[in-house]
């Protein structure tokens, strides 16, 4: 079953612009996303999970640009379109949640109004139809009391509704992409399941492609089909995810699950502490020579000083990064 | 809405108690009398019965304490008492000079408002471009003159050099009159609302909720009408209310450069003239006016800002 | 702008005033206040006087290296005034609370409600103009941002871990304000400082238009100014140079204190006013 | 000799702006005057009686009238509202014959009650009206002023045209009744509290409008009593106390005269175009640095007159005065007719300074604070001149700023060293010269504590001499003696300087302040911005 994919990211480069110095802040990112299926993104935080989502939809902004690869949504190259096609895809086609909540919002608009802009831009309707159609998507993503809370100003609902509110404005043109962008970080870990149900429920209906960001192994775990691992600004290892949490086969993955607090029966067998990885990722500015990950890891060898090492390509699918991949 | 009203208008009443009280103090200890300015130009010989009749009239031979306690009798049922000068009530004398001061400075918030606000959103816009910068260093030449001296400059370029304007004076008060005043009072508010407004609209710019307008697919021109410009008020609304202080302080400078028949004028000659009730009263007429604009600023801005709460 | 351009030429202007100011005996072609020969009152620019003499004859470049040091006099003194006050009352005011956080707000409240020129004028007035009564007019009368910022701060801050920390290790009020609070707030309480001393300079100028600045001996940039402008047509030079010097060492300020608004105070861009 | 020429040209030109002023032409009717109140930012209100200030006596003029007025080209007050005046043989009683063709603007005719009234509200005790002053000279005046009368007794109405008044002691009324501040009111209509908000008065022009702090708007009034006056339709006069404005906007042509500063005197006489219009008077102001003679150097006259001579006063008036001002050469001005010709000022003599100063026992020379205000003409700016001359005979000075209203007080109080201030020192010689008598209180006029006793026999010879010649005999002796006393550095009397545009014509070189001016003398030529 070999369909055309959805979304293809080839060799994806984004710059950081330093006064006149450019740095590689993502470099040599290829990723495929079929339709209906669910892409997750993983890594530290500063490792170009977010910037390489928002660059896919056209949303970076100085210092950083895209400089480099092509990005292809469903056949089309998407990464040189003039802003308004790109504007038309945005939201409509592919749609973003974010990290934040709190501030993703705007204070002083009604959410009601800030989910009816999205059937205004998008589908021509009337202010008064967007609204009619704003109570629904308001229904769809179970917020209770709907056309109360359309009245609602972000600042009076909780964080899960307001994530709930983001979701329905993401949602509401049946897009056929969604970058989720750690949607459930801020979130109490109670509402971060129900938000997360959410999100797969409503995508498996309508067929919608995710691209899950998180810096959360057990989350993407849960909700994704393949896992790209990145680290500092590369994808490291990029496999099913079954695989890739019984057999990681970069270090670097390897050190993320086992710095997973285990729950269940594993754990009950003895290993108690959690494992670190030891350092933090590098800035931008300063990537090391050769694999950017050898000051951190435990099998560096000169090689991996010396020589960038390109992707091996799995006999099962998928990739890896690594001089000494297992 | 309206308890708030009624709450945001008693908490002015502890600061004119305080404004009353405190001018009354001040203008107690100043040096010199009324009596001794009628001399001052050395031009009458004025005779010692005169000055001693002055000034048990105006009440300055008594004590201070019962001279308070008039004060605070009169302020009680809204009397600001006698003029020394215009032997007319106080309230009289504010009276004729309120409106022109209300004009000079309504215009020049006018100006600055609908000079600064635009070159600050254009600055903003073009963030770190040639236009960004020319805007930023007009706005803090602007904030880097004596008012009277650009006042002076004004007077020369577009009434004397250019003949465009009348250089003075109230005339019949229409808008000719008008311009150069304003423009010589509003040119610091301006420069400073250039600046706030380009902040305003960068720090909104950078915004997750401007992102999250992006990532919905508005152009650039709809995320500023729906999203940006809203939020740009309020913090724009409150530069303009605490300005309108500076503003109606500076009117001082103005009013007397350019022969402006308002309080600000009134206030420095009767300071020079001692003619203490109309001083106390100007002060007080300011700051009430600095306090009925800044709580309309809040309401307004809570009518903006779901966040502010009424109650 | 580019980040530190502001910096970069606020701070060399402000500078070149200091060096004028400090250096005025050295750099000064005669004594500013005494050295009037009326044979050569209103010279024009030249050689001999390189910003020409004013109607008493005095050399106007001399006048305006002195003029320095009055107009740095009054904007750094002032300004201290000011900040000590603003933080004293701020700082304790949100770390205390209660009644008396309270009370300082309202007088915050009270002094921004009256505008700070004429409280500034009143002042003049009752103290008969001079260098020690414009210090003490224009240091009581503007620190009311000072003060609101340090309370914002110390309110923000005390309830920080390591202030309740240092709480409950027994530090006393006074070391905890100075030592855990002061420190985190200094970089916006600076750049207030730092755009106050510009507004100084100003006030200075507008109090000695209005009849109520520094009389002499001191030369200040103000009352040259203001007692120029009657001979703005006849001889431009005696009010263009003090005027300059007032818009030069002004702009100085207020670039440098955009510029270190940018380096101590990055978040608070929309607080500009 | 080179000092008596300049003094002699000074006086010829002062001769030839009078008759410069009063040219022969045909008046041409109608037009506005744009006039201009340079003193300050606002009148007072709009009753004269209450402000003495040349401000407010600058729109009176249009409005009011008084029983005397000023005669600029006699130079001396001239009965105005009277035809006529009957002096009794001791001097005391002067009976007037009234105007019958004066008429206030309401249409009612002046007459003898409309004095009476006005007169007695004068002496209101409670209400300290500055014109007490004059009326005191009035017999029975005093107790009503103290509420023991209700009429003052030395007013008597004879009829309608016809009233006696009844002095207290020998002095040209004119002097005490011809300023705006005795203004005669209708009886009637003042008494209104409409008359607050539209005076009412025998002037030449009919109140129209008061904007408070800019203008005040006066139109023609038919029935005033000189025949075909006023010749413009409208005075308007604008309040303009700022001086560099008032500069552009005379350039401008927006206003029709402008009193002028040194600074700006230099300017306009520089300029081909507007040195056409200078006005120039002698005004009756000496500009003076007062001592208190009970300082201790300043009890030696030998000090005062070392001060004197250490000064090269003509030097500052050409260099810092800008010949805005004619060197003084005793208290009494050029104008006053008292001014005694012979009398030659202070040589400029360091040398003799300092020797004076030995013989006083200050070889080394000493310190004293000086008590000055802001004014370019009288004020610190002179001072800051004078300082290094006195540091070069070893005299210290040390300037102690104060403003008007605080200089007049301390000086009142005699809580000085020395003062700066310009004077008036007319226009009557016998006022001006009372205020060296020993009995004039510091807290009067007599800031310096004078105290001379022939100073005080000859004032009182003057005071009650029949004989004008032996009275201003008498004047000139005090003014010669006040000289050689020296209680003051003498400096300079005021040339007053009024620049005009070329289309307004009828200026009067009032000495007593050239701001006040009769309206109905003047005109307007068709040339006027606002000729219609």
């Amino acid at each position: 079953m070999t369909t055309k994919p959805l979304l293809e990211v080839e060799h994806l480069r984004i710059d950081l612009a330093i006064g006149d110095a450019r740095f590689a802040a993502v470099q040599d990112v290829s990723f495929t996303i079929m339709r209906g299926e669910t892409l997750g993104l993983v890594g530290e935080s500063g490792c170009g999970k977010s910037i390489t989502a928002l660059s896919l939809i056209g949303l970076l902004r100085p210092p950083l640009n895209l400089s480099g690869g092509a990005v292809r949504f469903d056949g089309q190259e998407i990464q040189n379109l003039p802003a308004d096609e790109m504007r038309k895809l945005r939201g409509n086609r592919i749609a973003m949640i974010f990290q934040e909540p709190m501030t993703a919002l705007n204070p002083l608009s009604t959410v009601g109004r800030q989910i009816a802009e999205m059937f205004v831009l998008h589908k021509g309707k009337s202010w008064a139809e967007a609204e009619r159609l704003a109570i629904e998507a308001l229904v769809s993503v179970r917020v209770p009391a709907p056309e109360r809370r359309v009245k609602d100003y972000p600042h009076q609902l909780s964080g899960g509704m307001r994530q709930r509110v983001m979701i329905a404005i993401a949602l509401a043109c049946d897009p056929d992409l969604l970058l989720a962008d750690e949607p459930t970080t801020a979130l109490d870990v109670t509402v971060q399941a129900e938000i997360l149900d959410l999100i797969k429920d409503l995508c498996a209906a309508r067929g919608t492609a995710v691209l899950m960001i998180s810096h959360d192994l057990g989350l993407i775990a849960n909700m994704c089909q393949r896992v790209g691992v990145m680290y500092a600004g590369r994808i490291v290892e990029e496999r099913a995810a079954e695989e890739i949490f019984q057999a990681p086969r970069h270090p670097y993955t390897n050190g993320l699950i086992a710095s997973l607090p285990l729950l269940g029966a594993r754990a009950r067998h003895g290993r108690q502490r959690l494992k670190e990885i030891a350092g933090v990722v590098p800035p931008v500015a300063a990537f090391p020579q050769g694999c950017r990950f050898h000051p951190r890891c435990y099998a560096a060898s000169e090689t991996c000083r010396a020589v960038d090492p390109v992707e091996t390509h799995l006999p099962q699918g998928g990739f890896v990064r690594c001089h000494h991949h297992v | 809405m309206l308890s708030y009203l009624v709450r945001r208008i008693l908490q002015t009443v502890p600061i004119i108690l305080a404004v009353a009280f405190l001018v009354f103090v001040m203008f107690s200890v100043i040096p010199g009398t009324f009596a001794a300015s009628l001399s001052d130009d050395g031009r009458a010989i004025v005779d010692v019965t005169v000055v001693e009749r002055m000034n048990k009239e105006f009440g300055l031979n008594d004590p201070l304490y019962v001279r308070f306690g008039k004060y605070v009798g009169q302020l009680a049922q809204f009397d600001l008492g006698m003029s020394f000068r215009t032997r007319q009530p106080v309230t009289k004398v504010l009276a004729d000079r309120m409106w022109p001061t209300l004009q000079l400075s309504f215009a020049a918030m006018l100006f600055a408002i609908a000079i600064g606000v635009p070159l600050g959103f254009i600055a903003a816009m073009r963030s770190g471009s040639f236009v960004d910068t020319i805007s930023m260093v007009v706005a803090v030449s602007g904030l880097s003159l004596p008012k009277f001296w650009l006042g002076l400059l004004l007077m020369y370029l577009f009434a004397l050099v250019l003949g465009w304007l009348p250089s003075f004076g109230y005339g019949d008060g229409s808008l000719r009159y008008l311009i150069l005043p304003s423009i010589a009072l509003g040119v610091a508010p301006m420069a400073l609302l250039a600046r706030t407004t380009r902040a305003a609209v960068l720090d909104i710019m950078n915004a997750d909720f401007v992102r999250t307008a992006r990532a919905k697919g508005m152009s650039e021109s709809r995320v500023v009408r729906w999203h940006l410009t809203r939020n740009a008020l309020v913090l724009i609304l409150t530069t303009v209310g605490l300005q309108f202080g500076t503003v109606i302080g500076q009117a001082v400078v103005v009013e007397k450069l350019f022969s402006w028949p308002g309080i600000g004028s009134l206030l420095v000659d009767s300071v020079t003239l001692r003619d203490i009730p109309v001083v106390q009263g100007a002060i007080l007429a300011i700051v009430l006016f600095f306090l009925f604009v800044n709580t309309l600023v809040d309401v307004l801005c809570a009518v903006i800002d779901p966040r502010i709460k009424y109650t | 702008m580019k980040f530190g351009t502001n910096l970069m030429l606020g701070g060399a202007l402000f500078a070149m005033v200091i060096i004028a100011g400090i250096f005025a005996p050295w750099l000064a072609h005669t004594d500013p206040v005494m050295a009037a020969d009326l044979m050569y009152a209103e010279e024009p620019p030249g050689s001999a006087f390189w910003f020409g003499t004013d109607a008493q004859g005095r050399d106007i470049y001399s006048r305006v290296l002195y003029g320095a040091r009055i107009s740095l006099t009054v904007g750094i003194v002032s300004q201290l005034i000011n900040t000590v006050i603003g933080v004293c009352l701020g700082l304790s005011a949100g770390y205390w609370g209660g009644w008396w956080d309270d009370f300082v707000n309202g007088l915050t409240n009270l002094m921004l409600a009256v505008p700070s020129l004429i409280f500034a004028l009143a002042i003049m007035a009752i103290l008969n103009p001079g260098l020690t009564s414009l210090l003490i007019a224009l240091g009581l009368t503007n620190w009311s941002f000072t003060c609101r910022i340090a309370r914002a701060s110390a309110l923000s801050l005390k309830s920080q871990g390591y202030v309740q920390a240092a709480k409950v290790l027994g530090y006393g009020d006074l070391r905890i304000m100075l030592t855990q609070l002061l420190p985190n707030m200094l970089g916006p309480i600076i750049v207030i400082g730092t755009l106050g001393m510009g507004g100084a300079v100003l006030a200075e100028a507008t109090l000695s238009f209005l009849g109520l600045g520094i009389r002499p001996p001191f030369p200040s940039w103000g009352s040259m100014l203001s007692d120029a402008r009657e001979q703005i047509t006849t001889a431009p030079w005696i009010s263009i140079f003090p005027g300059l010097a007032i818009f030069v060492t002004v702009l100085g300020l207020n670039l440098l204190g955009d510029g270190l608004r940018d380096i101590l105070d990055p978040h608070s861009r929309s607080r500009r006013a | 000799m080179l000092k008596k020429l300049a003094l002699a040209s000074a006086i010829s030109a002062l001769a030839l702006s009078i008759s410069g002023g009063a040219e022969a032409q045909t008046p041409r009717v109608g037009g506005t005057i744009r006039f201009t109140a340079p003193y300050g930012s606002s009148f007072a209100n709009l009753d004269i009686h209450t402000s003495n200030r040349a401000q407010d006596e600058i729109y009176a003029k249009a409005i009011h009238r008084s029983l005397y007025n000023w005669d600029s080209e006699g130079n001396k007050p001239v009965l105005d509202l009277a035809k006529s005046v009957d002096i009794s043989a001791d001097g005391l009683v002067y009976t007037y014959k009234l105007r019958d063709d004066a008429f206030f603007h309401h249409g009612r005719k002046l007459n003898a009650d409309d004095i009476i009234w006005t007169f007695t509200r004068l002496m209101d005790g409670a209400k300290a009206y500055p014109g007490a002053r004059s009326v005191r000279l009035i017999k029975g005046a005093v107790e009503v002023e103290k509420g023991q009368a209700k009429t003052i007794s030395g007013l008597k109405k004879i009829d309608d045209s016809t009233l006696a008044i009844t002095f207290t002691e020998k002095a040209e009324p004119g002097y005490f009744f011809m300023n705006a501040i005795t203004s005669i009111y209708p009886a009637d209509e003042a008494v209104k509290e409409s008359f607050l908000t539209k005076p009412i008065g025998l002037g030449p022009f009919k109140f129209v409008e008061y904007v408070p702090g800019s203008r005040i708007v006066a139109e023609r009034f038919d029935k005033f009593y000189k025949p075909g006056k006023p010749y413009a339709d409208k005075v308007v006069v604008l309040i303009m106390g700022e001086a560099s404005a008032r500069d552009v906007a005379f350039r401008n042509k927006e206003i029709d005269v402008s009193i002028l500063g040194p600074a700006q005197y230099m300017a306009y006489k520089a300029d081909p175009e507007l040195s056409k219009g200078i006005l120039e008077v002698a005004e009756v102001y000496t500009r003076l640095g007062g001592f208190n003679l009970n300082f201790k150097p300043f009890t030696d006259k030998r000090v005062r007159q070392a001060i004197n001579h250490a000064i090269d006063s003509d030097l500052i008036i050409k260099r810092l005065s800008k010949d805005k001002a004619y060197r003084a050469t005793g208290y009494l001005p050029l104008t006053s007719p008292a001014y005694d010709k012979s009398m030659k000022a202070f040589a400029y003599d360091p040398e003799k300074a300092k020797k004076l100063l030995a013989e006083a026992g200050y070889p080394d020379g000493f310190e004293f604070e000086w008590t000055a205000t802001a004014n370019e003409s009288w004020g610190i700016q002179i001072v800051e001149a004078v300082i290094p001359m006195l540091e070069k005979v070893g005299i210290k000075a040390k300037i102690k700023p104060v403003e008007g209203t605080v200089l007049g007080e301390v000086v009142r109080k005699g809580d000085f060293q020395a003062f700066a201030w310009s004077l008036s020192s007319g226009p009557d010689p016998q006022q001006a010269l009372k205020c060296f008598h020993s009995s004039t209180p510091v807290s009067a006029c007599n800031y310096y504590g004078f105290k001379n006793a022939e100073v005080d026999k000859l004032l009182d010879e003057a005071g009650k001499a029949d004989d004008p010649a032996k009275k201003i005999d008498s004047l000139k002796k005090v003014n010669a003696i006040v000289y050689d006393e020296a209680p003051m550095w003498f400096f300079n009397y005021n040339k007053a300087v009024m620049a005009y545009q070329p289309w307004i014509k009828g200026l009067q070189a009032n000495a007593t302040e050239l701001a006040i001016q009769n309206y109905e003398d003047m005109w307007v030529e068709a040339s006027s911005p606002a000729a219609k």
